[in-house]
């Protein structure tokens, strides 16, 4: 629809972003990423299995035609997230200004990202020339920092990783689009497809989610409605809505009843 | 030689080069990347670059994620 | 899809219902149609300005093959509502068991259906071989005697009519669904996509709007984004989405970490 | 005589049909139904059914609603 | 605090109503009663029962210059309520104009008030000289008709009884509100102190509640808080809140700040 | 009610803490504080105006047994804060570990609470022996990493500063709640009584709040209405409300309906 | 004679009064109000209004309730 | 001399103390504290500190705040 998601000069055709966890199966998750639509995918990096032999790599179950974007999962210092992040640019085999999904929790507990060590990690990675994605809490100034130093796109989440709240504050989301200046990326929290579509009704640039997909009893179906939701929520955005009022009006017109 | 690979302690033959330390886990085929005492080494140098006894080796694959 | 939404015995492809009502021209009114997808429109029956000649006829705006669905809009008493509908059915020139949305409303400043007027006349409309699609308040036992009554359809409003305000009582509709036997059409207070798309999650059959579609700044792009809504919201109830948890789960393996 | 036509008092032709009405309104092509004194006049007797003095008429069609 | 709830010519200092069921024993529902502030209680009619003798009845602990209200619990039927009341009028020993909450339900599960038969027995009971306060649904123009029916007050849910959900809508509230000329009180729903205060902050007249007090671990903690937050919400309905807006404004003075 | 604050120490009767900012005039500032019941009030510390003579000074207006918060407000780095707070103790005349209301925004429009420069701050000013209660975003981690450098209380948002918006997100006050050690204080959002309420329903320790009281129509009735909601939202934390449920269940006596 | 009292099927003696009923069924002290047949019996006739065979009574008090 | 005192250029007597310097802005009763070239001057030492040319001085005091 001549509406491309552009994230650090790459061009996305969809402004859905998914991820490639906790599937069942590799053949269902290539289903549900084909269903998606999603143009951009996130992978982890994680040790090579040396007992494991021959087992089928990820990667050939990832359609062609959709850009990595790896994550640093499991990171919970600003230098595990750096050193991955250096292994996941040895593991895309070069490329210019490698995309990767920043992500620095505090604990494995709360879920939450660790603002201060995602921060330190962006300004390193920034500085080594990728191209740095970052999950972050939906704390507008964190979020114009996260900027600032150059991230390409900033994510702040909707609810914590997996938990499928649902956008939790979407005041929060509206004042940090209407500061910033590099796309916003909802990551995380959406539950469900009117979630996304709201995501995208607030005007963010894209939403990432794994967790809603593949956890739905059917995920090929629900990354079908998560790609219409995204789309019908762009479209609702750009086609502004009508105001709400707590009295209504008629949608039929008032005169000409007979009888009257 | 002793060296730690993906945080276990394993047995290698002296002089073995990094593409060498692959070749000896049986991977192959296998889209990998090798962190050597904390520093990448970069898939061109994979044939030259040799360990040392007590290297701290991590060899990384993408796997699913979100 | 194979999801057809099914009432009085007639199949239709959409689960979208839109109105004709308050747009400001008819070619913009008709690519807006087009572009929902829907294949049932409500229409009013008005008295035709005799001093208007010649003035081309809504009829010859709505898209080929899309069913018409005559409402009362404009009735505060069962008794113009039954006349109403009879000149409807004149005005379908027959047709089997003509399909009707009754409105029965309080008065011109609420906007409110009147539930006890509504019931009467939907009983006369009944027998005199109606299928009747009520309009009515989300009060569970009213929405329960209009099935009792025969109604085809029940559709418990979401918000007042325009109001934009979106599904104010989703504790209602639930408890309306796990007690009807009929389908139930979300009808009015829809304002934008994730509104529609949150409706069809709760389980609902059917979604009627047309202040939201003729009222945006851009309707035809709006009806697009409802068309997408209403099927994401229904593909995401059938795929069965995750639960909500107040804390959430990694979507990314939790070993293999570098450096652990 | 005079009848009532959609709330309005107007003078019509002695004997008039109600097909002779819609004619007389110059209502042509249009999707129209009449009531005649609260009652539906089926489009099948148009043609027969005569206007009284005094008949309140509702002429009526399909317009833009929700 | 000269800020009494009048209904039908009677004076009541509170604005909290409660309820005098579901208590573990009556010890703690005197506690309760008197923790509340309370001087409107609602009883309910039921038969005798008697092979048990000399059981203390309700009404030895019930703390003096409480009024009674008794209710019509347990009825599906005009008739039934109807019957009640006039039973409940000859237990109060007669009285002027005796009150009574009508309450007419559809069925044992949903626990709705049927509109219709609670409206047609207003009718009846208003005509035979009652003070009638009905429970209904938050249907703004069944409670209009109601009103109309000659009520003394009107009494909408928040949610359904003992559901502790809240004030599930309060737009129909303030529309009811608005077009109220006595006094509106809300009726079931409440779960917490901060939805009783919510209730008297959007401008409703009082807050009946009966589950929320007698089913929480410490009755007369909460009955306590009940008071206090039927009271604090009355007071800030009254004291004119603060605007909502999305950005904030400092509370400190912007100038003087040191080196600046 | 045996049920004291206790920050640092310090024991406070209540868990009300109220600004002095914004008042039309000292005298009504002097009333709403009594009305309020605090025994802590914050200050702002400002450049003496030397043009304005004989003045009298806010303390005059403060009433006497109530503790002063100096707060930081207007300072944009840790390092103005550190200074303000010297500058405090010094106003304070001594006293031992003093307490301060650590404010760091990140700039005049967001007026979002700076995370990485308050925590900064919070580590000088314990390491001084202050007693620090920062005001600070509704971040878990970061939340955490402030009771970790040793804050006495730690005071996440509800909303921006004078929002009214009230607890826009509870979820993460949960969270915050169930992984402190230190009191948790809401500062900032509340718009009325029913939001004081809620937030300490949630388990919070105490709410502090300056606009909603200052800037209501009548300031002294508000500031009386949320000293009766945070008594009332914090008796029904410890009360144990009940679940909530989508259907209800009847108040009154199933049995023993007449002509049953 | 037979009659219905709250619900159940009870033998009676012949020509007893609504206040013997009480009696009769052992209430006393009670706040109660009597329905026969469904017509409230006030108080005041208790002592007067005498039963009738297949008489249907409702006696009910006041319990909990919200 | 010149000195800054609240961000604004004023001239001082020479070899005033900040006793000296409240005194001489006419400030009284005031519950005050003053900060020398960004370190506190404590009460204590009011008496004795003098002050120096281009002294950069805040005198400040409690104002209402939230």
């Amino acid at each position: 629809m001549g509406d491309a998601l552009v994230v650090g000069g790459r061009t996305f055709a969809s402004r859905l972003v998914v991820g490639t966890g906790k599937y069942k199966d590799f053949a269902t998750m290539k289903a549900a990423l084909e269903a998606s639509g999603a143009d951009l995918v996130t992978v982890a990096v994680r040790r090579l299995d040396l007992s494991a032999q021959g087992d089928k790599s990820l990667l050939h179950w990832i359609p062609k035609g959709m850009d990595l974007l790896p994550n640093t999962a499991g990171c919970y210092t600003a230098d595990d997230a750096v050193r991955t992040c250096r292994l996941a640019r040895e593991l895309q085999i070069g490329g210019d200004k490698p995309l990767v999904k920043l992500e620095v929790l505090s604990d494995a507990k709360m879920l939450f990202p660790d603002g201060e060590e995602t921060l330190k990690a962006a300004k390193v990675l920034v500085a080594e020339g990728f191209t740095v994605l970052p999950y972050t809490n939906d704390d507008p100034v964190l979020c114009k920092k996260l900027e600032d130093a150059g991230c390409a796109a900033v994510m702040p989440l909707g609810a914590p990783i997996g938990s499928g709240l649902g956008i939790r504050n979407p005041y929060n989301l509206t004042i940090i689009l209407q500061n910033a200046k590099v796309p916003i990326i909802v990551d995380a929290g959406v539950g469900t497809a009117s979630d996304a579509a709201q995501a995208m009704e607030l005007g963010v640039d894209g939403v990432l989610m794994n967790t809603a997909i593949a956890g739905a009893d059917d995920p090929v179906a629900m990354a079908t409605a998560m790609k219409l939701a995204v789309q019908a929520g762009r479209l609702a955005f750009k086609a502004g809505r009508i105001p709400r009022k707590l009295y209504g009006s008629a949608s039929s017109p008032l005169g000409g009843v007979i009888g009257a | 030689m002793r060296a730690t690979v993906n945080g276990e302690s394993v047995e290698l033959p002296e002089g073995l080069t990094v593409a060498g330390l692959l070749q000896h886990l049986g991977i192959r085929g296998e889209r990998v990347a090798v962190e050597r005492n904390g520093e990448v080494v970069r898939r061109a140098r994979h044939a030259e670059e040799k360990l040392a006894p007590d290297d701290v080796l991590e060899v990384v694959a993408f796997v699913g994620g979100g």
